[in-house]
């Protein structure tokens, strides 16, 4: 047998059925994932109903109408002018709703970006080096991760003053030690690949295998967590402004609205329905796509 | 000497992104009464999932067809509650990780006499007894002691000892053994083969030997099935398939290994790489990397012909 | 053993450090005079340099930091300047309503939670784990506050069965419970069955077939036994959060606990509170986490043995 | 202040910091007049028959106790239980604003006005059995007066003989107290006062142990454990402390209270008082409707009915014919700063005059409140019911936009409003913001907690706010002298106002003792103040509690505090 | 074959054992304990033992990915253990490594010629991408795959070609030593003999130099020139591998090749079957390391470390049996 014979050039390892048109591979794919898709049809229109919201709104979220309250002072329900009734000031609850949609989309990303950024930071530079590095950083983490984010949003926000931008600062800047915890974990375990240390074998310095090699390997469960929290950090926003200590009126957030929704709620329970949907149905929609990103990352559950 | 187990065409299909892919396929084979089967291929060829079969411990989703007859009862037609007293008492099984199959939150005593309480109706006292008669016939030193000790405490070597002990607790007609040395040491592999033939003789065991290893094959085995891509393509006994091996592949496979003696030539490998489950070639599956392969291989797999007494071969080359 | 749980302390120790440093910057973040809270806004001024004094809040950094510890070392919290009452007093007066609520939401969560959970994995991929699991996705999505005016409104307010919220018998503590256990069973749920399917992948579970065990016998004996462990462990750090993180459920059934008393301080920056409420969360956190693992090490051998 | 449902301004203000905020409301009567009907009654409480003794009543309080000390509470919660466990020199007689004789069997005044002799009674006792003496007020007025106290009553005695001095720390000894006897008691103030018997009704000028003080450990300031004034006291009144703690607070009666009411009965009637505290009032008012809670209302850190639920009171006929109302002397306010910020421009100010429409504030308020047209509530003595027209404004936002470009502010301005975080507030800031949207003015909020909110208020930072002022006896001068003298500035007038012929008039009847004159003055003042407008007074409030049909002897107070000691209960026996 | 491209020089890797609270060095897992040879340019040094014996950590050693705890390496005469970090990062480009595991040796998110190039970009070799590229694609030739695959990920490709590309990565820096660690242990048997002879067939081509670490014994005998035996990070023997086969002389050998089973029904061997597990490397035994298991233990063995000898030409030995 010749001995510069190989293998015969093989079979690609799934070899490429004749192309499917694309529509029918995003439906096939619609139907193994539906919840992803779900997540992302709610995402998409909590974005559209943000952006949108000057356009579509009926009215100005903060336009008190007089005949938003009755003679004596109480919220009039949904109706033709109010679809989604009045609020305690005779507002329209759909205008606020929507308008509420930017804040919470806002405060959710950006606080995650933040997170993000320093929950990896923190995770890799310990996870890679280890040692007391790793000790010192983590120690750092289980001091943070002690504090319970809402509690202590609550005392941050309290000393900073209330305001969009230090809720959005003070759940960013406390709210990375699950990520560092997540990020830290796989590296560890992508560390010991070997496909790390023949980078390392090749003479590759320490910052290009930290984030040219481990980090694009483990940006599968990064997605899949900071998907998530975002949903997480809407509620805790929502939780924020409901104990009065978040969004400060009139910029409408849902937990402002379902705060002042608990003043009415027994004579107009509509002030407390629908922000708290649009706050069940904006989280849900951040689960439903981080589930589903897990699941489709997830290489038990791919073809190949 | 009866047939202790008879397989007969075997199908085994997998669902795999919606479609069933047939993993094995008329796979027949017998094993007699005290007698040790080889069924020996490379990975991916079938030989764990027929063995995972007879014990019906595949999971879903899996298509099963054909018929398993195990002293002449077909085993894919019991109910579970029967099948549930054939496992572990009847035939019995052990793995290849030995790191792994123990449970590691019990101890070693409580899951031999796991089997024992199960199937043969003793009381803790005696089953503890009988674990550590157990535990002393596969050889662990200080059964009293190990008995009462978690599985991380033991070596690798220990612990394929001990699952041993637990597929021979009920001293069962039949045990699969499947690739139960793979992940040891030569050394250790030594005293593991050494232990499986003790203690299959005293008890009157037959064996089922999954393996990848022909060494192994050839040290353990009366007679000897060898698989490729989900199908047997050829069997009889160990000296008549390593002496005068027939199939192309059983051939490649002997000429591609590196000998401990002899002079040293240059290998022979077999040309290509095994197919996968989606991808399964027409005819007969060895044909693209065959270097006798003819037309009709290409297009229709053969038959079983029968080479000499007991030893047949799935060959076109053969046909006549 | 007692080595790894000497280290666990050690490094407990280590971060209780942290967080006192962190709770002790927090006077220094908060933009009110402690001097000036105590005396009143109308004082005058001598006398709030008096207290200012008195308080040791003229000497340096360090040193302040040096008497804070040592003041908390011998359980002197300070006193709040709202009430005038020890910090700590007030602490553990607020301390058992809020053990008992953090008790009935952990129960209710892994009462709903861990049967659901068994229940899915053992139904992976049939109707019954997707419906589950759509509940699940839905519970953790729902703002415990609002979830909890909704059981208000429907179960105290217009149908009044249960009390519209305060602490007190077992009546009190039903919606609360509830309300949390909705929202949190689903994070059980969804850990259990993940750890159980990758439990149901192990070599040992096969082993138990292989044995002749049934499925129940696999699922309990071999699987849950398992499957528990990282279960237990988040049972443990959940039970310290909610501890001491209940301000949602307390102020939404106005259950007047340790969330009540750290949420009024921190309105009216009451600044010994905070710290004391502050403190004792992250300690509760810091100790909990050792018992789970202490506990971890119990139900894991190969932990109790390494 | 309560965690969750914290009320509106009226609350804010009267959890009040010093001297002149205090809460208001009625008083514990003198002696032998039963639970008698008052003008503001709505016929639910007429006693009927002979009081009956004993029994217990739970009331919800939204917030916790500050300070138990009479010479260091100065919030309307602490001030309504201190009350009730203190005895004072004189007191309101009961739902009127006349004052009587308490401790002091008599009293007289001298001609000029500057010497006040109290004849004490000879059977008071405090709870533990020591005598109360003449040395007992003297020893509280030391306290209150102590420069190292700081306590917030300072101000109502300054203007006793040698009291600036000793509250200086010039001196050690108050020249204008003495005791001629024990259970005589000569005070010589430095000028005459008009309103000073006033200021002796406050529990600030109650009879304390020292003895007993010194012994649990004085209050000086900060120190580690000042049981005296958190968890201990020891008055003489008709109530003892049972327990206190945050939860809760129980009084139980003092059997051996020297009062006795016409029908020669030991009072007070009942044997014990529990106050949940709960700061939910949401959940106060399902208590009550439950019937767990003998009435909901009054001063226990709250303003009434919670707003949350009025309008469910005032839609169910049962519930509405047990609740009762009344004219609060109180005012809710915005206040413009004169020196700071486009307020100093007096145009702009009285732009906002016109600009907010009291009117639909108080629909917001469920219609409780009565619109406010000048400082002072028409229950005070002072009244101006003849204000100038140019000390009016009526709700019309084209007169404002038109005064705002006289003011050169064409295209509009942004002014920053300050104020306390509550729900109900941060709705009125909202409406004021919206109001004032219409006219081009926007409204930058800047809300916080009442701590903080006052800091900058009372520094005088403020350029606009809302804030309250609830009486601390009904004087005028406890609202225009405070208020506006710009000798108050900033921290009690927040507007920074500052006028000089105010300022003359003020002084000129602060120690006027003819009272016609001093109404007269006080309208001038009043008239110049709204034609400067320095204040936007939104509403007077209107007061409303509920009371069960089987308590007895309620009513609402003009002055004071809560007169539990003559309320009874009697379930077989039920009004309405 | 007379220039000694390395030479180990009593090489030891001790790992801490920590224990306690405060983590505490109690003691040491003499993974590699005093091992010394030398390689020739253009030879295989085979190295076998069992789980445990060293050998993937003396490779690791030998290229510092392990710093070793002591010992020399001379590579072409310089001690390469005293290189400051940046030296050693450009000496890589002379050794390179081939691990065991084709699955996890290359990044899943690198495409194939991402992986190739990688080794390139970091040693700053052939200045565009357009002559990386196309290297790229003569090392995929060169290891027997087509060029095309170099846009194709890992996941795409069975675990012969992986290996082969595992190799080419190797080659890509014209390394002069190749450490091959387990290189085919988790192929398959007929891809297995692929992989070996195109490792033949490259150090005929390029000159390279090899050390082969295996477990399985007739791998071994197939490629090496020489074969050294460890246990328990101890050196036993080290010989020519015929020689090795033809006459083990540490009763370790012996038993090792005794106990490999032959693909041969009819082989009559004599089987020693050796009792007991190994020993732990963080415990081992005093003396000769192997005196517990050994059939032909003496008294001495307990107490003594054998000497390294040369009982015959070029045949070292480290036992009591030949002193």
């Amino acid at each position: 047998m010749a001995a510069m014979q190989f293998e015969t050039p093989p079979a690609p390892a799934e070899a490429a059925p004749p192309a499917k048109p694309f529509t029918r591979k995003f439906w096939k794919s619609v139907r193994d994932f539906p919840m992803l898709y779900l997540g992302a049809l709610i995402i998409v229109l909590l974005i559209l109903a943000a952006v949108l919201a000057p356009v579509i709104s009926p009215h100005n979220p903060t336009t008190q109408f007089s005949d938003g309250l009755t003679e004596s002072g109480i919220p009039v329900g949904p109706s033709a002018k109010f679809p989604l009734g009045a609020d305690n000031l005779g507002r329209d609850i759909l205008s606020r709703v929507l308008y509420g949609a930017q804040v919470s989309l806002l405060v959710g990303v950006i606080s995650t970006v933040i997170n993000l950024v320093l929950g990896v930071l923190v995770g890799t530079v310990a996870g890679y080096f280890g040692g007391w590095v790793d000790n010192v950083l983590m120690r750092v983490t289980d001091v943070i991760l002690a504090f319970p984010l809402l509690l202590f949003a609550m005392a941050l926000v309290a000393v900073l003053g209330p305001s969009l931008w230090n809720v959005l600062f003070a759940i960013g800047v406390l709210g990375w030690g699950t990520m560092a915890r997540v990020v830290r974990g796989q590296v560890l375990a992508v560390k010991e690949f070997e496909y790390v240390q023949a980078e390392r074998a090749l003479g590759a310095s320490n910052t290009r295998i930290m984030f040219r090699v481990i980090l694009p390997n483990i940006i599968g469960p990064v997605i899949v967590l900071s998907t998530l929290n975002v949903g997480q950090n809407i509620l805790v926003e929502a939780g924020l402004s409901f104990l009065g200590i978040g969004i400060q009126p009139p910029t409408p957030s849902w937990g402002n609205m379902i705060e002042a929704g608990m003043q009415t709620y027994q004579v107009a329970p509509w002030t407390l329905w629908f922000p708290g949907l649009a706050l069940v149905i904006a989280v849900l929609g951040f689960n439903l796509l981080g589930d589903g990103l897990r699941d489709i990352l997830d290489p038990r559950n791919t073809q190949h | 000497m009866g047939n202790i187990l008879e397989v007969e065409n075997l199908n085994i299909q997998f669902r795999l992104d919606e479609k069933y892919y047939t993993a094995v396929q008329d796979v027949s084979f017998s094993i007699r009464e005290g007698e040790t089967l080889g069924l020996v291929g490379e990975s991916g060829c079938g030989k764990s999932v027929t063995s995972l079969s007879i014990m019906r411990l595949l999971q879903p989703p899996t298509q099963i067809s054909g018929q398993i007859r195990y002293q002449g009862k077909n085993l894919l037609d019991l109910p579970e509650k029967q099948m549930r007293s054939i496992r572990g008492n009847e035939i019995s099984m052990i793995f290849q990780e030995p790191m792994t199959s123990l449970n590691p939150v019990h101890r070693i005593g409580t899951q031999i006499s796991e089997s024992l309480i199960l199937h043969k109706d003793l009381s803790g006292k005696q089953a503890r007894q009988e674990t550590i008669r157990l535990l002393q016939s596969v050889g662990i030193p200080r059964p009293e002691q190990i008995v009462d000790e978690f599985p991380h405490q033991l070596s690798g070597g220990m612990r394929q000892r001990v699952m041993i002990a637990i597929a021979m607790a009920c001293k069962p007609q039949l045990l699969i053994a499947d690739e139960p040395t793979t992940a040891l040491d030569v050394t250790i592999q030594a005293q593991i083969l050494d232990l499986m033939r003790k203690v299959a003789r005293e008890n009157r065991t037959s064996i089922l030997l999954i393996t990848h290893d022909l060494g192994v094959v050839a040290e353990m085995c009366d007679r000897v099935a060898v698989m490729y891509a989900g199908r047997i393509v050829e069997e009889g006994p160990v000296r008549q398939i390593f002496r005068n091996p027939q199939h192309p592949y059983t051939q490649g496979l002997l000429a591609s290994l590196p000998k401990v003696d002899g002079p040293r030539t240059r290998l022979q490998p077999i040309e290509g790489n095994v197919p996968s489950l989606k991808n399964m070639p027409q005819g007969c599956r060895f044909a693209p990397r065959c270097r006798r392969a003819m037309d009709v291989c290409r297009q229709r797999d053969a038959d079983f012909h029968l080479v000499e007494d007991a030893h047949r071969v799935r060959c076109w080359l053969h046909a006549e | 053993m007692y080595a790894y749980i000497l280290r666990r302390l050690f490094s407990a120790v280590i971060v209780l450090f942290g967080i006192s440093v962190v709770t002790f910057l927090l006077i220094y973040a908060i933009p009110a005079d402690p001097a000036r809270m105590i005396a009143g806004p109308k004082a005058p001024e001598s006398v709030v340099l008096t207290i200012r004094h008195q308080l040791g809040l003229d000497q340096p950094l360090p040193l302040q930091y040096i008497h804070y510890v040592w003041r908390l070392l011998h359980g002197d919290l300070g006193t709040s300047y709202t009430y005038n009452l020890p910090v700590a007093t007030m602490i553990v007066q607020r301390l058992w309503p809020t053990a008992e609520l953090a008790l009935g939401c952990w129960l209710a969560e892994l009462i709903i939670g861990i049967p659901l959970g068994i229940y899915t994995a053992r139904h992976a991929r049939r109707l019954g784990d997707y419906i589950v699991s759509a509940l699940a996705l839905i519970g953790i999505s729902l703002p415990l506050f609002w979830l909890g005016l909704l059981l208000l409104y429907w179960l105290a307010y217009q149908v009044p069965i249960f009390p519209l919220g305060g602490f007190g018998g077992l009546r009190y503590l039903i919606l609360p419970s509830l309300t949390y256990g909705i929202t949190g069973a689903a994070y059980y749920t969804r850990l259990l069955k993940s750890s159980m399917l990758e439990v149901m992948q192990q070599d040992y579970v096969r082993t138990a077939r292989a044995k002749g065990a049934g499925e129940s016998r696999v699922t309990f004996r071999h699987v849950v036994r398992n499957a528990l462990i990282p279960v237990v462990t988040f049972a443990g750090i959940d039970f310290s959060y909610l501890l001491t993180g209940v301000v949602l459920v307390e102020a939404t059934f106005n259950w007047n606990g340790f969330g009540s008393l750290a949420y009024t301080a921190i309105q009216n920056l009451d600044v010994p509170v905070i710290m004391g409420t502050v403190l004792l969360v992250a300690v509760a956190v810091v100790l909990f986490n050792l018992i789970v693992d202490i506990l971890y090490s119990v139900i894991d051998p190969r932990i109790r043995y390494s | 202040m309560s965690v969750f449902w914290k009320k509106g301004a009226a609350v804010a203000a009267s959890v009040g910091t010093l001297a002149l905020v205090l809460a208001g409301c009625g008083a514990s009567s003198s002696n032998n007049t039963t639970g008698t009907s008052n003008t503001s009654s709505t016929g639910t409480n007429t006693a009927a028959g002979k009081p009956v003794e004993g029994g217990q009543v739970t009331l919800d309080m939204i917030q916790n106790i500050r300070d138990l000390d009479p010479a260091l509470e100065f919030d309307t919660a602490s001030n309504e239980i201190v009350s009730q466990m203190y005895d004072q020199l004189v007191t309101w007689k009961n739902g009127t604003t006349d004052i009587v004789p308490m401790a002091a069997e008599k009293y007289s005044i001298s001609k000029d006005g500057l010497t006040y002799t109290f004849h004490l009674r000879k059977n008071m006792k405090f709870w533990n059995g020591d005598p109360v003496t003449a040395q007992s007020f003297i020893d509280e007025f030391y306290r209150v007066l102590s420069p190292n106290m700081g306590s917030g009553g300072q101000g109502f005695y300054e203007i006793i003989q040698g009291a600036d001095q000793y509250a200086a720390g010039k001196t050690d000894k108050i020249s204008g107290l003495s005791a001629p006897d024990p259970y005589t008691l000569v005070i010589k103030l430095s000028k005459p006062e008009a309103f000073f018997l006033q200021a002796l009704t406050l529990p600030f000028a109650s009879a304390v142990d020292k003895k007993f003080i010194e012994s649990v450990g004085n209050h000086q300031v900060y120190k580690k454990n000042p049981t005296f004034d958190s968890t201990q006291a020891m008055g003489s009144g008709p109530f003892e402390l049972q327990t206190i703690n945050s939860n809760q607070i129980v009084l139980k009666k003092n059997p051996n209270y020297w009062r006795t009411d016409s029908y020669g009965q030991k009072l007070p009637y009942l044997s014990k008082i529990t106050f949940n505290i709960n700061n939910n009032d949401q959940v106060d008012a399902l208590h009550f409707q439950q019937g767990q809670t003998a009435w909901i209302g009054w001063n226990f850190g709250g303003d009434g009915i919670p707003s949350s639920a009025y309008p469910q009171f005032m839609s169910n006929p049962n519930l509405k014919k047990l609740t009762v109302s009344a004219v609060q002397n109180s005012v809710q306010y915005v206040g413009l700063n004169t020196k700071l910020g486009p307020t100093k421009n007096k145009l702009v100010r009285q732009a906002i005059e016109y600009a907010i429409d009291k009117q639909a504030i108080i629909k917001l308020n469920n219609g409780r409140g009565k619109v406010a047209n000048q400082p002072l509530p028409p229950g005070v003595v002072g009244y101006d019911n003849n204000l100038s027209p140019q000390a009016q404004y009526t709700y019309d936002p084209n007169k404002a936009k038109q005064l705002l470009k006289q003011a050169g502010y064409p295209h509009g301005l942004t002014i920053d409003m300050y104020s306390e975080n509550s729900p109900d507030q941060v709705k009125f800031d909202q409406a004021v913001q919206g109001q004032l949207a219409k006219v081009g003015i926007k409204v930058k909020l800047h809300t916080s907690s009442w701590g903080t909110f006052l800091n900058v208020a009372e520094a005088g930072k403020a350029p606009m706010f809302w804030l309250a002022w609830i009486q601390d006896f009904p004087d005028a001068s406890d609202f225009l002298n405070t208020l506006f003298n710009s000798s108050q500035a900033p921290v009690n007038n927040c507007t920074n106002y500052s006028n000089p012929q105010v300022d003359k008039w003020l002084n000129q009847a602060q120690y006027s003792d003819d009272q016609n004159e001093r109404n007269q003055l006080y309208a001038k003042v009043t008239d110049q103040v709204m034609e400067d407008a320095a204040w936007v007074p939104i509403y007077y409030d209107v007061f409303t509690a509920a009371v069960q049909p089987w308590v007895h002897g309620f009513y609402i107070p003009k002055a004071g505090t809560d007169p539990l000691a003559t309320i009874w209960i009697d379930k077989s026996h039920q009004k309405g | 074959m007379a220039e000694a491209l390395l030479q180990v020089e009593d090489l030891k890797k001790y790992f801490p054992i920590r224990r306690g609270v405060f983590q505490r060095t109690v003691g040491h897992v003499r993974a590699v304990d005093g091992i010394s040879f030398t390689v020739q340019k253009g030879e295989t040094l085979g190295v076998v033992g069992e789980s445990g014996c060293g050998k993937s950590t003396m490779g690791r050693s030998i290229l510092r990915l392990i710093e070793p705890t002591s010992g020399v390496v001379n590579f072409e005469g310089r001690n390469i253990v005293r290189l400051r970090k940046g030296q050693m990062q450009a000496m890589r480009r002379q050794m390179q490594l081939v691990f065991q595991d084709p699955y996890a040796s290359l990044n899943p998110r690198f495409s194939i010629a991402q992986t190739l190039m990688e080794p390139m970009i970091i040693h700053n070799l052939y200045g565009s991408r357009e002559e990386r590229l196309d290297r790229v694609r003569r090392l995929l030739e060169r290891v027997g795959l087509d060029a095309d695959y170099a846009r194709r990920y890992p996941h795409e490709f069975s675990g012969g070609q992986r290996q082969r590309i595992g190799i080419a990565r190797a080659l890509a820096v014209d390394p002069k030593l190749i450490i091959l660690d387990e290189p085919v242990a988790a192929l398959d048997v007929s891809v297995q003999s692929q992989v070996l002879n195109l490792l033949e067939d490259l150090q005929e081509e390029l000159g390279l130099t090899y050390i082969f670490i295996a477990h399985d014994l007739s791998v071994v005998r197939h490629i090496s020139d020489r074969i050294l035996v460890l246990y328990l990070g101890r050196m036993m023997e080290l010989v020519e591998a015929e020689e090795l086969f033809a006459d083990p002389l540490h009763p370790y050998t012996q038993a090792l090749l005794s106990a490999v089973p032959v693909p041969d029904p009819d082989a009559k061997r004599e089987r020693i079957i050796l009792q007991g597990d190994l020993p732990s490397p963080a415990n081992p035994p005093s003396g000769c390391p192997f005196h517990t298991r050994c059939p032909v233990a003496k008294p001495v063995c307990r107490e003594r470390a054998p000497q390294w000898k040369e009982i015959k030409p070029k045949h070292y030995v480290a036992c009591h049996a030949y002193a």
